[in-house]
């Protein structure tokens, strides 16, 4: 890539390449760029922002040298993580937690309404048809992976998944956000199961921050600089929810050509919550309920976040450090 | 003679094909053509009919006027609803089909059942002399025997009225001649009406009861033989011969003239 | 010799006067039947079904919002689909949008045409080529976009480029069988005429080939459109360049959004840019069937 | 009457006693070249060229690999990735996605044809209805796929329907298209023979159209495997129906996984089934140009 | 005269074309076809030799084989690396080409300039007498006149040798005359060989140094005359018709033994 091509013995990369989704839940990403927060504290490091519209995808160019550093989802970092055998990635902060659930249609009460019943999820394996078949098992029904059991489980993009809701074609998915608030809100359905309510603290990884392995071994100092823009951005999000909101949408509309309707993004940031914790026990309870469903080949987690820089930059500037020690 | 007076002779009898002033002009703007200017020529049933003209003179556009295949200019043209089939100049065989195929074709579009065309194709194919050909393909074939296949194919159409473009033009003398007892015998049996294309004018004089000169571009009539002759005829018969000069005679000088 | 006996000379002279005098006798008849005058019948003729075409679609779709079938937000009505396309068609940024696909859509099909025309040449001409990767031409057309991009990840990294792999990728292999299709059907009798009048190589092609497999060719060309497009819009979702939003990103965005109103109004983008780029192939058809004596009764 | 000139008779019986004589005389230049034993060198004669392709391409391959240029996650090698293609077909549920895949992708190509043939036929058949519709064929066809879906599910909400009017809709505009340009490609002579012969309506079409025009209408089946295929590979991944994994989905589930060996293998397997469908219209194709005499010199 | 002594006689001389026991065999297995045995012939420099035979007894087979379209099944076959022209037995003309554009090809394949070809198309276009045509495509010529068109083509490509088959099949007698005579001019002008396949003996009399008679299928010689009337020959003088009834005779007896 071209970084390498322009190293320097100062540890700093001439061009840092960072990919993020134009979606809701990377709203750091979405600030940090339109305010030109990374670009201030890269400084003569130039940032090269590149947008995906899901993770494989940004995985692939990640593993090919497109990218340096993404914003992306648990699932894909797992899987990242897993089929290089620990050598492409570290995840080094978090940024997003939260926002997703389970939305059914009216007359839907109780887990064992769901019986016969269709239910979306947006990709077998992800973050949320893992947490939708353990909540499923928890609550004694069964599915499988090829859709049959007591409950139907589809894999369906989401944006298939929300006009079959709108048409009764499925009874209920289980959604992030935004997606969650339009199925809400557009058509009508009802909020059976936050997911925040089945986690400690309503706590759970939605997005976090990855980088290349090679590059940070490389570039430690740049990458150091990244983390700066990332932790001005959630502050900024902490601070001014008011005015993250605006700037997350002007460049959401920037990136896709129409911004979200003003109730549906505030719906979302009232889901989510913006944080530098990449809250690690929920990875490796989710990774571990992936493996009880049987979608997760069994894989060694540890040593998959490098927390080093991002507590060194937490602790310059008085917050308290974060942890990727599992949840006793 | 004149056509005219011929034509008007026969017109009260049994015309089979009436053509009145038929014009016929290609393409459109300065890329005009008139190939038939106002010819009028009728074919009486059971008549056999050469036309002899120069080439390019509208001998085959005269023919597809009949045929239907092209709109007429002008005039008028009947035949009376009848069937007809055309043999075209180049013989057009379908390469999909084997031979048999070819000549079975027009019975099957009449519905004849399988085991009836197959026996009538291979009495056609005896006919134009192409026995044991017919399960070769047409490519297979050399242009006299496509040329054969396709008489037999026009043949099987069964029509009433028959046009045939230089049907025998790709043949040697020797099949020819066997070809034209062949169509002799065919026409006097079926009672068929003919209207025969040829450049040559011992063959039209060896067929025909008439022999029509059209003149060059624009084609039009403008002699119209009677042959007497008695039949069975013979192509190099003294009277088929004398009567050929004559006629040869004929179309050099009209030529000539035309063209100057 | 020339003033012998000139059986026939070139009568187009006389025949023009012949032409007038007839058109005066039966004007009705005869006559150059395409005058100025029925240019704009012509036009109206083309023009009527496919405006009915169109009237008819509108209205039963209508109907069906009338009928209630489905909510408005699943199955808006044409009113609302047209002003929302009227609105969307008259932001600048929607022009810029169009302008960025159809710039990579053409140089796409335009390099695809080109390396698909090779390798169609080269199969058909090689025997050996042909056994070793003709089947893989096909094969190649089966393997849906989406999973050339690793691929075109791998190889251009995240590019204009890797966008036009995606589509040559796509579209090549249609006008290779195209090509190779119309070549494999030249009649063996042209073949035998080249020979004989000396053909070899690029002029065999230049000559002979290419015009004899024209018809062939430019309905590969067409299929190989088709596939570049829709190449092109699964590769416009690869790569999204801040700025002017391409058609494929709007689209899906629409989709994202489950905007009905604005996928409907994509879709009859995407139509229409499908139907105006048909009109000039069928324009070349035409032109080609006019010259090959293919049209008429 | 027959006895009487019999200036050429059948003598293929003869002809054979004279080509035996031949052979013997000649044995070397003459007598019938393609016995038995030239059999198998016929089948080495088409094969080793694609033998030679494959080892070609995955030495290539095997170079890239070991020449480190990418780390083994992102590029494995052929043993990797064989070794998993080999466990991969080993397990009876991959089969079991052939099965589902095949049985979609074979129906909805059918359907497709069926749908095309009809539509192309009418089309070329009645110029109003040309005119209305003959650009919207071409314009559908370079409709991405993802688009159908809101329709497919609005139609046939999720299930195998919605499928099938995916794929159907993707292809048989190419089965119609390929039919058109054949049919208006059809020799003027041909069709003149055909008026002169009485054919109308279906038997035309049955013994004059269809036949002639089945050149162009086999490379628009081929073109329509291709977009029916992708459509499908498309389809399966926006459509979940419950029952065994088909193709698309384990396809997609392994690029989301990011296994890249996997999803090598996968476009392995969908390129063997891409080309051997092609094998099979080439084999349709050759024998129609043999029985056209289209092929040796 | 058996052709064996007579082609002995002349095989010393400058031998253009020498076939020397050439067979020719279609198709494999149960679909053999034998179409040319053990032929011998040679033709010298400058020479005229037509070439008559009953339809489908070789004579295109030949022709092709002296092309080199064809793989020869047996003996041997020489024509020293000379350029052979062949005009085919269909006109075979290009249709996405004009009749102008047609005439040029062979002349734009040799590289000569626009202006000069055109010029030379002209005159071609003259000399078969197709003036003022040259803009037209194949489609909308008659038959006889696409002929003269492939004519023209093959006149255009400059050969030492000229191979014909049925040149002039599809032309009336006047035409006809007239292309006989220019067709001669040209051969004697430019020192060409020429190969004519016939059907019409009178022609290969008119034109020939020599005739040489193809028996039925197989094709084998069967007679090789040599014409030594003088030049110019007229078709309807009586020495011409006297030969050509003579060979006539020979044919069809030949044909009729053959056949028996
Ligand atoms: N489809 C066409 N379009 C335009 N002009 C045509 C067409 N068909 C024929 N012509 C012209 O009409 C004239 C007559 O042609 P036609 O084929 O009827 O001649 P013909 O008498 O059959 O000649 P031949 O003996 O050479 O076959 C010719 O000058 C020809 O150029
Ligand atoms: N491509 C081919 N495949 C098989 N058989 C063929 C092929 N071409 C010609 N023949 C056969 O070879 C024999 C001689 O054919 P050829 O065309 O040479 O005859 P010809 O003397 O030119 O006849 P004509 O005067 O009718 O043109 C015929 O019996 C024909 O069926
Ligand atoms: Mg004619
Ligand atoms: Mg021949």
């Amino acid at each position: 890539g071209k970084s390498d091509d322009a190293a320097s013995a100062s540890g700093e990369a001439a061009a840092l390449r960072l990919g993020y989704f134009p979606n809701i839940t990377h709203a750091p990403a979405l600030i940090g760029v339109k305010n030109g927060l990374y670009q201030q504290s890269l400084g003569s490091t130039k940032l090269e922002p590149k947008t995906f519209n899901a993770g494989p995808a940004a995985v692939e160019a990640l593993f090919s040298g497109a990218v340096d550093a993404t914003y992306i989802g648990p699932n894909p970092a797992i899987n990242a993580w897993a089929t290089s055998k620990g050598t492409a990635i570290k995840i080094i902060a978090g940024s997003t937690s939260g926002g997703a659930g389970l939305v059914v249609k009216d007359g839907i009460n109780t887990p064992a309404d769901l019986k016969g019943k269709k239910i979306a999820t947006p990709q077998l394996g992800n973050t949320q048809d893992v947490a939708l078949r353990h909540w499923l098992k928890e609550n004694g029904l069964n599915a499988d992976q090829q859709g049959g059991g007591d409950v139907s489980v589809l894999p369906q993009d989401n944006a298939t998944a929300l006009q079959a809701f709108a048409q009764g074609a499925i009874d209920g998915a289980w959604v992030p956000e935004p997606n969650l608030s339009r199925m809400i809100l557009e058509s009508k359905g009802k909020l059976l199961v936050n997911e925040k309510d089945l986690w400690p603290n309503g706590q759970f990884v939605t997005t976090h921050l990855i980088v290349k392995q090679e590059f940070l071994k490389k570039y430690p100092a740049t990458v150091k600089k990244l983390l700066q823009g990332h932790l001005a951005s959630v502050k900024f999000i902490t601070t001014d929810g008011a005015g993250a909101q605006k700037a997350a949408n002007e460049q959401l509309g920037a990136l896709s050509g129409k911004p979200l309707k003003d109730e549906i993004l505030a719906s979302a940031f009232k889901n989510l919550s913006f944080t530098n914790d990449p809250i690690a026990s929920s990875l490796y309870t989710s990774a571990g309920h992936a493996q009880g469903v049987g979608l997760l080949k069994p894989v060694e987690l540890k040593g998959i976040y490098d927390l080093g820089p991002l507590n060194e930059l937490l602790k310059a500037d008085g917050q308290p450090p974060v942890s990727d020690a599992a949840a006793s | 003679m004149s056509i005219l007076q011929a034509t008007e002779t026969r017109t009260e009898r049994d015309a089979v094909v009436r053509l009145d002033s038929v014009s016929k002009q290609y393409g459109s703007g300065s890329n005009t053509l008139l190939a038939l200017d106002r010819v009028s020529l009728t074919v009486a049933k059971g008549e056999f009919v050469c036309l002899l003209g120069a080439s390019g003179c509208g001998k085959s556009t005269l023919l597809s006027l009949v045929a239907g295949l092209d709109q007429i200019s002008g005039g008028t043209l009947d035949i009376g609803g009848r069937h007809v089939s055309l043999m075209f100049q180049e013989a057009a065989l379908f390469p999909w089909l084997s031979v048999l195929g070819n000549v079975e074709l027009p019975m099957r579009l009449r519905g004849i059942g399988r085991a009836e065309r197959r026996q009538r194709a291979e009495e056609l194919l005896e006919v134009v002399r192409l026995e044991g050909f017919g399960h070769k393909r047409p490519h297979e074939l050399s242009g006299g025997m496509r040329q054969r296949v396709a008489l037999a194919r026009s043949l099987a159409q069964n029509a009433d009225v028959l046009l045939m473009d230089e049907p025998f033009g790709a043949l040697d003398a020797m099949t020819r001649d066997i070809l034209h007892d062949e169509l002799e015998r065919i026409w006097r049996e079926q009672e068929l009406t003919v209207l025969f294309v040829t450049h040559n004018v011992r063959e039209a004089v060896r067929l025909g009861d008439r022999v029509v000169l059209l003149s060059s571009r624009p084609g039009r009539v403008i002699e119209d033989y009677p042959i007497t002759h008695e039949r069975p005829r013979r192509i190099d018969s003294p009277e088929v011969s004398g009567q050929a000069a004559e006629i040869t005679d004929r179309l050099r000088a009209e030529v000539a003239r035309h063209a100057s | 010799m020339q003033a012998e006996v000139p059986v026939q000379d070139n009568r187009t002279a006389s025949d023009a006067a012949a032409a007038d005098r007839i058109t005066g006798l039966d004007a009705l008849e005869l006559g150059p039947r395409r005058s100025k005058a029925a240019l704009g019948g012509r036009i109206w003729r083309s023009a009527w079904p496919k405006l009915l075409a169109i009237a008819i679609v509108i209205l039963a779709w209508q109907i069906v919002v009338w009928a209630q079938w489905k909510p408005e937000y699943v199955l808006p009505g044409p009113a609302t689909v047209f002003g929302d396309l009227g609105t969307l068609i008259t932001t600048g940024d929607f022009w810029d949008g169009v302008r960025v696909t159809m710039i990579r859509a053409l140089t796409g099909f335009a390099l695809a045409v080109l390396i698909g025309t090779v390798v169609g040449a080269a199969v058909s001409r090689f025997a050996p080529l042909r056994a070793a990767i003709g089947s893989l031409i096909t094969g190649l057309q089966t393997m849906p976009s989406i999973m050339w991009f690793p691929l075109a990840i791998l190889l251009f990294q995240i590019s204009e480029s890797a966008i036009m792999f995606v589509v040559i990728i796509g579209a090549a292999p249609s006008v290779a069988n195209g090509l190779i299709s119309g070549i494999d059907y030249v009649p063996r009798t042209w073949l035998r005429v080249g020979q004989v009048l000396g053909m070899k190589g690029f002029a065999k092609y230049r000559h002979l080939i290419l015009p004899a497999s024209l018809p062939s060719f430019i309905s590969g060309l067409k299929q190989g459109w088709a596939f570049s497009w829709r190449s092109l819009m699964a590769g416009e979702l690869l790569v999204i360049v801040p700025g002017a939003l391409s058609i494929g990103v709007r689209m899906q965005q629409a989709r994202d959004l489950s905007e009905s109103s604005l996928v409907i109004s994509f879709i009859i983008v995407v139509l229409v840019i499908g139907i105006l780029i048909d009109v000039l192939f069928n324009a070349a058809d035409n032109a080609l069937r006019r010259r090959w004596g293919l049209t008429g009764s």
